[in-house]
């Protein structure tokens, strides 16, 4: 019997999966986004379950607007991540960090 | 085991394979294209919890527009990456803070008691996307109007970003030369900003 | 929803909706190259009808528009209008710096609006979703705002880390919205924040609580969610830092204030003491950080961390006496920040970006006036007399001693006091040492006069606070 | 009108130093020096008045107080005046001697530069004498006691480009200063113990304590304590082993100085304090056989000293050291009178002396050396002349006033009949045998034999300025011995001493001729005459064990050296202490170390501060993490 | 008028400081104002000395408005005798350091005569508050002045002094901050009448009195405290040494007097003994690191420490005396000394500083070593040179010995000990003082050292008045010691009843 919990506890996992993915990566700054898309998922399932479990509609309102303002990041993360490449010519996360201390 | 189960299991391993495949392979062209399986079977699961409208806008907005986006940037900056090899003390330990955090989560979610929580397909009489078109249009409708500004910004902020001017472009101009003065081309730069 | 609730609910928003038009209107204006030169001045006229708009709108009562969208009560607009000024500020004094760095254009002016207007909106907003697309929309503002400086290397890598980092702290406090969602069954912040005086205390409501106030401690810089304040400081437009530096903190208060006013969840021992941990931490991380700082931005932001730790410690104080004394903190801290960011980006000319504490060097026999009001904001965010910033952390001590939190106070007396060392040593570079740069710009009669404003009202507000401190505490009561 | 003219004293006096100190240029030395002498021979009258007031007026004591210092709940301090025969006796004395020393003064420092200065310090001194004398209480007895000691330091450093003299004067007032430390804590201890410094108050409240049944310190009744503390003031004072170090070195100063302060006057001063506080005094048995013992020793081995020495002034120096020795052996007996008629003897034949080696340095031109001396006795007949009267006196030969004091002293000491006096009287006796050596050959060899220094035909009586003094000086040591009978009966303050037998001036005088003092007299005679004037040698002298003793006396038992060594002392800890201590360890270590520590702290998080992206990701999961854990920890 | 005397006191000198600020044209004419201004304040604080009631237990000249209502804060002045004496000697000292000042060349003069301004009113502040908060304001923005004045105009080394200045009494004051906070919390009052009338139980006012007595003990400062106050005086120019050590200093004692003793007697009672050991530590110790410095102005910061002692010495035998006699006199007589030091000291160390920075303006160096026989070249100011040093040893005569007499007097009473230590001050005293004499103005004179200028008119005046004060208040102390007698017997009974 699936219950609501193993909904939850899938979105959880999801959630620290794509968190670990976050400070695990150090190579490319995409796959950070790729990243944040996921947690973004996990989220809205989250929201998604909870809306069906109190058959309250406006949990899936709210996904989507999350959707929406995701995918808006999304861009202007990708923009940043472009002019970052003009500038440096990489997308490395290694070598940003001219900014510390 | 019903099919439910079977289903849920399924796709759930489906989705965490490739979540982690996604953090750990080194091509992006792989990760985007797990992203995309990742999202195919997260639609799968909502549908099962009865949001259609959104397991379709999932599929086609990210799918269909986000994932292709980001392929696109991938292609275009024609990235090369090195490998890049983590500590491994680093990475264990990232990895043991993730499951620490997973399983900090999944006690609280265990022991927090939602009464009558079996999740199943139901059979509604209305639509659903007509139920939340409903809500978007009345009760959130400013919402809806600051969600459209926010694409707003999106595009402004995305063109203005990478937009190069007409004046930056490599152009002599001799008049602009000859009137061109030491103060004005002089600038002092701080270590840092070389 | 009818007619009249909608036009009710335009008039009431008249402002911000407003804004919403001259954002476009400037984004148009920056099309065309004889209107490019107007885009500051739209810019400021239309921030003042905005305020004035929402002015002569004050009431006491409050308000829901936008079929219980949004709120509009004596606080929301008190704060907006705290807002509208020190924007105004900051963009009057930033103008030659932009034009210095050729910032200026029609987009960078409307997305600064359009994040003035979403922290306008999350003072509002009455549920999550509101509150959090002005979240986004303010953030995403910002982000382009800071990576709009393309020439700029380290702008870049500041946008990159506010941007990740930012969205993870959204992304958490999402996550603790949809359990909250799940628990209240409602998306209303009133119901979810009065959920307690109906039901017991559960271990995942109290933990959303914390991922919410996780997020909120990012907004605020507190320890150790500080990280990304330091490198945006540095690594951003001044006019922007200032911009950030200031309004959001003032929106992310009226956030935390909307989700613990009359929540039972302040006496819950765990959550209280949460509070209070991470602001003694932020404290300390915060003036450990910034006693070591060399460049005045991120002096000024380890300040900020140690500052908003003082912000969490007044939060937790209100266990006791109101959000009044919070929010006096956040007024007088957002207050100094603008000032002193804004003496600094008007000290900056075009050939000479002011980084360095030592930048600053004998900068007094230069322009008398801009060290004074430098210094005297600079005391008023270390809290000594004859400043504001006296009462805001007398407060907050009062505060804690009435909860009979001596070592407490103790503790944190102690950490001010290594604080102000830091700032005793921008005052020593300005007055002390001889010998200025000649780079650092120190005219312009009404710049001079705009940034006299706050410090003037430091030291005025410090002989007559009672009306402000009557005011604040009658409204947030 | 007798109130008036005790006032008027002091602010004659006062007006004297001011006018000297703050006149201007315009006002000539010498007319400087005849207004000052004038406003202090009009003091001098006055007292003349008061003391003839006094000694007609039997048992009459002039007492009030001028002003209230402090007068507040539980303390009552006046400024006032207490006159009875001891402080009229002593005015007088003061007065006059220091009527004379201005009158010497204008001759003697006419050459200057600072001549004005000079008066304004004597006038001053004369001042804060008087306020000790005449005062009625011990608070007003300190401010005077200082005040001498003040001017004396700011005399001793006349001259203060000459290292010697500011060393010298330096190391009198901190010498002085050791003695008022302990001085003070005495006042203080019979404040407690009698609630008042006033005299009068004081006296009565002492018949109300219970002196047997006193707190004991150490084993030392307390009164006894109190009065070893005063007298160790007493001791620095009036130069009594081992506080008298200061006192040769001060004849660093102007010679009329040494003559007013360093003989006559302030060095009794510790005199007059004991025999003051008399009636406390002979409680204090232990304290008393203590100040018996330093009083002879002083007499005796400081006697010694000047032997030895060759400079002319430190000669005399020696010589008040030695015969100050014999008054407060004089007061260990508690014999005050017959102390305080040997300070009166002393007061002139001492003043007398250094007046006429301040004439013979003079007319040397400034020479001190007696060993570049001799054979003045032709060139300089008058100063010759009342050397010899004062040698006379301070050898004690009959019927000069030395004669009389000096014997009264021996006389009492042997009728004390204990084992105790007996030893002094026998050490006094020794000191007498060895003043007559040192003052006679002090004269043999300055007046008599040949000169050694030069051309002796440059050398001539000085003006008449000068000399008028001596010969002042000169009649009144020699008739001053026959008042004995007054101070014999003297009556100190309000209590009576112990009876003294005294049958008459013809009975004592032959008897005093008679006793074992002439035949030290006798002795010292041949001695001195035979090693000094004769110069031959005698051979026990030669013997290496003398020799031996004789370096030791050279070497002025070593007593400078020790204070040498504790001013060395104190200078090292003083360094150890600022710069080890102070510096070191509170300032560098705990002041400054703490911030450091703090500092390097500081930096040390800004350095481990990497930029990366990831690991702020990472420290906010982390962060999470660790407050989920704990709060879990604490709700599960 | 004269009824808000106390408030024309404290504005008059901030405002018009704030408003010289904005005049730098003509030097003569900011002299004048400045000696004007600083002569009318002296002038008010005349009149304020001469009606004041001394035979009235009650503070007097009670200024009441209710500032801060919502805190509970009050704008409440009012004076006892203590505080009477003591705005009188801030005001002398600040009329002579304005008249020294005219004689200076200084750059931004306009800034230095309105922080020393702004510093005068804001002394008065400290001495006439009567609200806790009130008081603690004054006392922490007297910081900012005195912090510029050191910073700016200082010598060499001027930044680490008044850095260290500022971080070391701003850590002991925030201290005090706290500790009005709980009494507040607990009687729900800052009013300092309301202070004398709270009951805490002996642990909370030992607490308390640690947390006080340190903020206070800072500026005093007593013995571990006292290393900034060398540095800062070494710093500091010649009127700033001035007015830190005349007036600074006694904010601290004013504090102990005013703040400490009567509020929490028994914390302090039970703690005393620590405080007298400090206090002689303090005279003995201090005084002896005193003799080898080379730097005169550092000596004479140190002599101030070891006199301090004395203040605070007196200041804590009253409870050492109090359980041994038992007599309430005893214990007036304990604080009337402590308290005649106190202004005593004001005029004698300012007056050194005046000449040590004359020697400075003069000779371009402080050090001892580098200097000797000025006697031949400045006798007039080698001379007062030498009195105030002779002053600073408590010599009888000078005011200097009254307060030294009544606190030796009274720690006897509790102990032969204390006495003995105490009095030692006479040895070390004079051997600092006077071997500075010996070493600067006697002896030959240095080689190198070239100056024909002696004392302006300006400066005999200024040393000769402040000589002339040390002299009349060691004459005649018993008009101060009759003035402030009642109104220590009040707090003396304030004390008695609360232990």
């Amino acid at each position: 019997m699936i219950t609501m919990t193993h909904y939850l506890v899938f979105s959880a996992l999801l959630f620290c999966i794509s968190v670990a993915g976050i400070f695990i990566n150090r190579k490319n700054i995409l796959l950070l986004l790729m990243s944040i898309e996921l947690m973004l998922l996990s989220v809205n399932t989250n929201f998604i379950i909870f809306s069906n479990y109190s058959n309250d509609i406006t949990g899936q309102v709210f996904v989507f607007f999350i959707l929406a303002v995701a995918a808006a990041e999304s861009a202007i993360g990708l923009a940043i991540i472009v002019s970052l490449f003009r500038a440096r010519n990489s997308l490395e996360i290694n070598l940003i960090n001219k900014l510390k201390g | 085991m019903d099919i439910i189960s079977i289903l849920f299991y399924l796709v759930t391993s489906v989705v965490i394979i490739s979540s982690i495949g996604l953090i750990i392979v080194n091509n992006t062209v792989h990760a985007a294209l797990l992203l995309v399986l990742i999202f195919f079977n997260t639609a799968v699961l909502w549908l099962m919890m009865n949001a259609e409208f959104l397991a379709i806008v999932l599929v086609l907005v990210y799918v269909g527009a986000v994932l292709v986006l980001f392929l696109f940037v991938i292609m275009l900056l024609d990235i090369q990456v090195k490998k890049t090899v983590s500590k491994k003390l680093y990475l264990l330990f990232s990895v043991t803070i993730s499951a620490i955090m997973f399983a900090e989560l999944y006690l609280v979610i265990f022991y927090h008691d939602f009464q009558n929580s079996t999740v199943e397909i139901v059979n509604k009489n209305t639509s659903n996307t007509y139920e939340i078109g409903l809500l978007l249009f009345t009760e959130h409708i400013f919402s809806f109007e600051v969600t459209a500004f926010i694409l707003l910004v999106a595009i402004i902020a995305a063109i203005a970003i990478n937009m190069t001017d007409r004046q930056r472009a490599l152009r002599q101009d001799p008049g602009k030369q000859i009137l061109e003065t030491k103060e004005k081309r002089l600038k002092i730069l701080k270590d840092d900003e070389l | 929803m009818n007619l009249n609730d909608t036009l009710m609910s335009l008039s009431n928003f008249a402002p911000e909706i407003f804004l919403f038009f001259m954002a476009m209107t400037i984004l148009l204006a920056g099309i065309f190259k004889s209107l490019k030169k107007h885009v500051i001045n739209i810019t400021i006229v239309s921030t003042i009808i905005a305020m004035l708009l929402s002015f002569f709108a004050y009431t006491d009562d409050s308000v829901f528009i936008f079929n219980d969208s949004l709120i509009k009560s004596n606080v929301t607009e008190f704060f907006k209008i705290i807002c509208y000024i020190v924007f105004l500020i900051q963009i009057l004094i930033s103008q030659k710096y932009l034009r210095d760095k050729e910032l200026i254009s029609g987009e960078f002016y409307s997305l600064l609006l359009f994040a003035l207007i979403g922290c306008l909106i999350i003072i509002s907003a009455n549920n999550l979703i509101t509150l959090f697309l002005g979240i986004e929309l303010s953030s995403l503002s910002l982000y382009s705002l800071i990576a709009l400086n393309r020439t700029s290397l380290i702008s870049g890598e500041a946008a990159i880390k506010y941007f990740v980092l930012s969205i993870i702290a959204s992304a958490l406090i999402l996550f603790g919205f949809s359990y909250l969602y799940g628990i209240t069954n409602s998306l209303m912040i009133n119901e979810i924040a009065n959920y307690l005086s109906n039901n017991e205390l559960s271990n995942l409501y109290l933990f959303s609580y914390i991922l919410v106030f996780i997020g909120v401690a990012f907004k605020f810089a507190v320890a150790p969610f500080h990280m990304w304040l330091p490198d945006v400081y540095e690594g951003a437009p001044l006019p922007i830092t200032n911009f950030i530096a200031s309004i959001p903190k003032i929106a992310f208060f009226i956030f935390a204030y909307r989700f613990l006013n009359d929540n039972q969840i302040l006496y819950d021992d765990n959550f209280s003491k949460f509070i209070l941990y991470l602001g003694i931490f932020s404290i300390f991380i915060g003036n450990m950080y910034a006693l070591a700082q060399q460049k005045i931005m991120r002096m000024l932001a380890y300040s900020g961390v140690a500052n908003s730790g003082f912000i969490f410690l007044a939060i937790f104080a209100s266990l006791e006496f109101n959000f009044s004394v919070a929010a006096f903190y956040v007024i007088t801290y957002t207050v100094t920040t603008v000032s002193a960011i804004s003496i600094i980006t008007f000290i900056s000319s075009n050939k000479f970006d002011v980084v360095y504490i030592k930048d600053l060097k004998g900068l007094s026999s230069k322009s008398g006036l801009i060290s004074v009001l430098f210094m005297i904001t600079l005391l008023s965010t270390a809290g000594i007399p004859l400043t504001i910033g006296f009462y805001a952390k007398y407060l907050v001590l009062d505060a804690l001693v009435d909860q009979d939190m001596i070592i407490t106070a103790v503790i944190v007396v102690l950490l001010t006091v290594i604080g102000l060392y830091y700032y005793l040593r921008v005052i020593w570079f300005m007055f002390f040492e001889k010998g200025f740069n000649s780079l650092v710009k120190s005219s312009g009669t009404i710049n001079l006069i705009i940034l006299s404003i706050i410090p003037l009202l430091i030291i005025a507000i410090f002989i007559f606070p009672d009306f402000v401190f009557s005011y604040l505490f009658a409204i947030l009561t | 009108m007798l109130e008036n003219l005790i006032i008027s004293i002091p602010i004659l006096l006062v007006l004297s130093s001011a006018v000297m100190g703050f006149s201007s240029s315009k006002l000539t030395n010498i007319n400087a020096g005849i207004i000052s002498s004038i406003l202090v021979f009009i003091s001098f009258i006055f007292s003349l008045v008061i003391f003839y007031y006094s000694f007609t007026n039997e048992n009459s004591i002039l007492y009030d107080d001028f002003y209230q210092w402090i007068s507040i709940s539980g303390l009552n301090i006046g400024m006032g005046y207490l006159i009875d025969k001891l402080s009229a006796m002593m005015m007088v004395v003061v007065l006059l001697i220091s009527f004379v020393v201005h009158v010497y003064s204008i001759g003697y420092m006419r050459d200057e530069k600072d001549f004005k200065r000079f008066f304004s310090y004597i006038a001053l001194f004369t001042f804060s004498m008087i306020l000790l004398v005449m005062s009625n209480n011990l608070i007003q007895l300190f401010i005077g006691w200082e005040g001498v000691g003040l001017v004396s330091y700011l005399l001793i450093g006349f001259f203060y480009k000459k290292e010697s003299a500011i060393k010298a004067n330096l190391k009198a007032f901190l010498i002085n200063r050791i003695g008022d430390m302990f001085f003070i804590i005495g006042i203080i201890m019979i404040f407690v113990l009698l609630d008042s410094f006033d005299y009068k108050t004081m006296f009565s409240n002492l018949k109300l304590v219970d002196i047997s049944n006193l707190e004991y310190y150490y084993g030392f009744n307390y009164i006894d304590i109190a009065c070893f503390f005063l007298f160790i003031g007493a001791m620095a004072k009036s130069a009594q082993i081992p506080l008298h170090v200061w006192l040769p070195d001060s004849m660093e100063g102007p010679t009329p100085i040494s003559a007013l302060i360093h003989a006559a006057t302030m060095v009794t001063a510790g005199i007059f304090m004991v025999a003051r506080l008399s009636p406390v005094y002979i409680y204090a048995e232990v304290t008393t056989d203590f100040i018996l013992i330093i009083g002879a020793l002083t007499a005796l081995f400081i006697g010694v000293i000047a032997i030895f020495d060759n400079d002319i002034k430190k000669v005399i120096a020696y010589s008040t050291i030695s015969q100050l020795g014999y008054m407060v052996s004089a007061l260990g007996i508690n014999a005050y009178t017959v102390s305080f008629f040997h300070l009166y003897t002393h007061a002139f034949f001492k003043a007398l002396l250094f007046l006429c080696a301040g004439s013979v340095i003079m007319s040397l031109h400034h020479n001190q050396d007696i060993t570049k001396m001799g054979g003045l006795r032709k060139r300089l007949p008058i100063t010759h002349f009342c050397f010899l009267v004062g040698t006379l006196c301070i050898i004690g030969f009959p019927l000069t006033s030395g004669f009389f004091s000096k014997d009264l002293i021996l006389e009492v000491m042997l009728y004390e009949n204990t084992d105790l006096s007996f030893f002094v009287y026998i050490l006094l006796l020794i000191g007498a045998l060895v003043t007559t050596v040192y003052s006679l050959r002090l004269i043999f060899i300055v007046f008599y034999g040949t000169y050694r220094g030069g051309d002796i035909k440059k050398i001539h009586e000085e003006s008449f300025v000068i000399l008028s003094p001596l010969i002042i000086l000169a009649t009144l040591s020699l008739i001053s011995g026959f008042v004995i009978h007054t101070f014999v009966e003297l009556p100190i303050f309000m209590f009576g001493v112990k009876e003294i037998h005294y049958e008459g001036l013809l009975p004592f005088i032959s008897h005093g001729v008679l006793s074992p003092a002439s035949v030290t007299l006798i002795a010292g005679f041949f001695i001195a005459k035979h090693l000094y004037l004769d110069n031959k040698e005698i051979s026990f002298l030669s013997n290496k064990y003398f020799k031996k003793i004789s370096m030791i006396i050279k070497s002025k038992y070593k007593f400078d050296e020790f204070f040498l060594n504790c001013s060395d002392f104190m200078k090292a800890t003083s360094y150890f202490a600022a710069t080890k201590f102070d510096i070191k360890i509170i300032d560098s270590f705990i002041v400054n170390g703490l911030p450091r520590k703090i500092n390097k702290l500081s930096t040390y998080f800004k350095s481990v501060s990497s930029g990366y992206l990831y690991h702020y990701a990472f420290l906010i999961v982390f962060s999470l993490v660790v407050i989920f854990g704990i709060i879990l920890a604490r709700v599960l | 008028m004269i009824n808000n005397i106390l408030s024309f006191l404290i504005w008059l000198p901030i405002i018009s400081g704030l408003m010289i600020l904005f005049y730098k044209r003509n030097d003569a004419v900011l002299n004048f104002l400045n000696i004007i201004i600083n002569f009318i304040v002296f002038f008010l604080s005349l009149i304020l000395l001469n009606s004041y009631n001394q035979t009235s237990t009650n503070f007097q000249f009670i200024e009441n408005t209710n500032w801060i209502p919502s805190l509970n804060i009050y704008y409440f002045l009012g004076v006892d005798a203590i505080s009477v004496l003591l705005i009188f000697l801030n005001t002398i000292i600040f009329l002579i350091v304005s008249l020294y000042n005219s004689t200076l060349n200084l750059k931004n003069r306009n800034q230095y005569y309105a922080s020393f301004l702004l510093a005068n009113g804001l002394t008065i502040g400290v001495f006439s508050a009567l609200d806790a908060i009130l008081f603690y304001i004054f006392f922490e923005a007297l910081l900012i002045p005195m912090f510029l004045i050191i910073g700016i105009w200082g010598g060499a080394n001027r930044i680490y002094a008044s850095i260290k200045f500022f971080i070391y009494t701003f850590l002991g004051s925030i201290l005090l901050l706290i500790a009005f906070l709980y009494i507040n919390s607990s009687i729900s009052s800052f009013n300092v009448l309301s202070f004398y009338e709270s009951n805490f139980s002996l642990i909370e006012q030992e607490w308390l009195f640690i947390a006080m007595a340190i903020a206070f003990a800072i500026k005093i400062p007593m013995f571990p405290f006292h290393t900034w106050l060398p540095d800062a005086h070494v710093e500091a120019p010649t009127s700033g040494s001035v007015v830190l050590a005349a007036i600074l200093l006694k904010v601290g004692a004013y504090g102990f007097i005013r703040y400490v003793l009567p509020v929490v007697p028994l914390g302090a009672s039970s703690l005393d003994m620590f405080f007298i050991i400090l206090s002689l530590i303090a005279i003995v110790y201090v005084g002896i690191v005193a003799i080898t410095q080379n730097d005169m102005k550092k000596l004479i910061a140190y002599s101030s420490i070891s006199h301090m002692g004395f203040v605070t010495l007196g200041f804590f035998l009253i409870f050492q005396l109090f359980d041994s006699t038992k007599i309430q006199n005893d214990i007036v007589v304990s604080l009337s000394g402590s308290m005649y030091q106190i202004i005593s000291h004001g005029f004698v160390s300012a007056a050194l500083f005046i000449c040590v920075g004359s020697i400075y303006d003069r000779y371009k160096t402080k050090k001892i070593s580098d200097l000797s026989g000025l006697l031949n070249q400045m006798p007039v100011y080698s001379w007062f040179f030498v009195f105030f040093a002779l002053a600073n040893c408590g010599l009888p005569g000078t005011s200097s010995f009254v307060g030294e007499l009544l606190i030796i007097l009274a720690s006897f009473k509790t102990s032969f000990i204390f006495a003995f230590l105490a009095s030692s001050t006479l040895i070390i005293s004079a051997v600092y003082s006077l071997w500075l004499v010996k070493r600067v103005i006697y002896g030959e004179l240095k080689a190198g050292l070239n100056n024909d200028i002696d004392a302006n008119f300006l400066e005999k005046i200024i040393l000769f008045s402040l000589a002339l004060i040390v002299l009349i208040l060691g004459i005649y102390p018993d008009y101060m010691m009759t003035y402030m007698n009642i109104t220590l017997q009040n707090l003396t009974n304030n004390i008695i009843l609360k232990i």
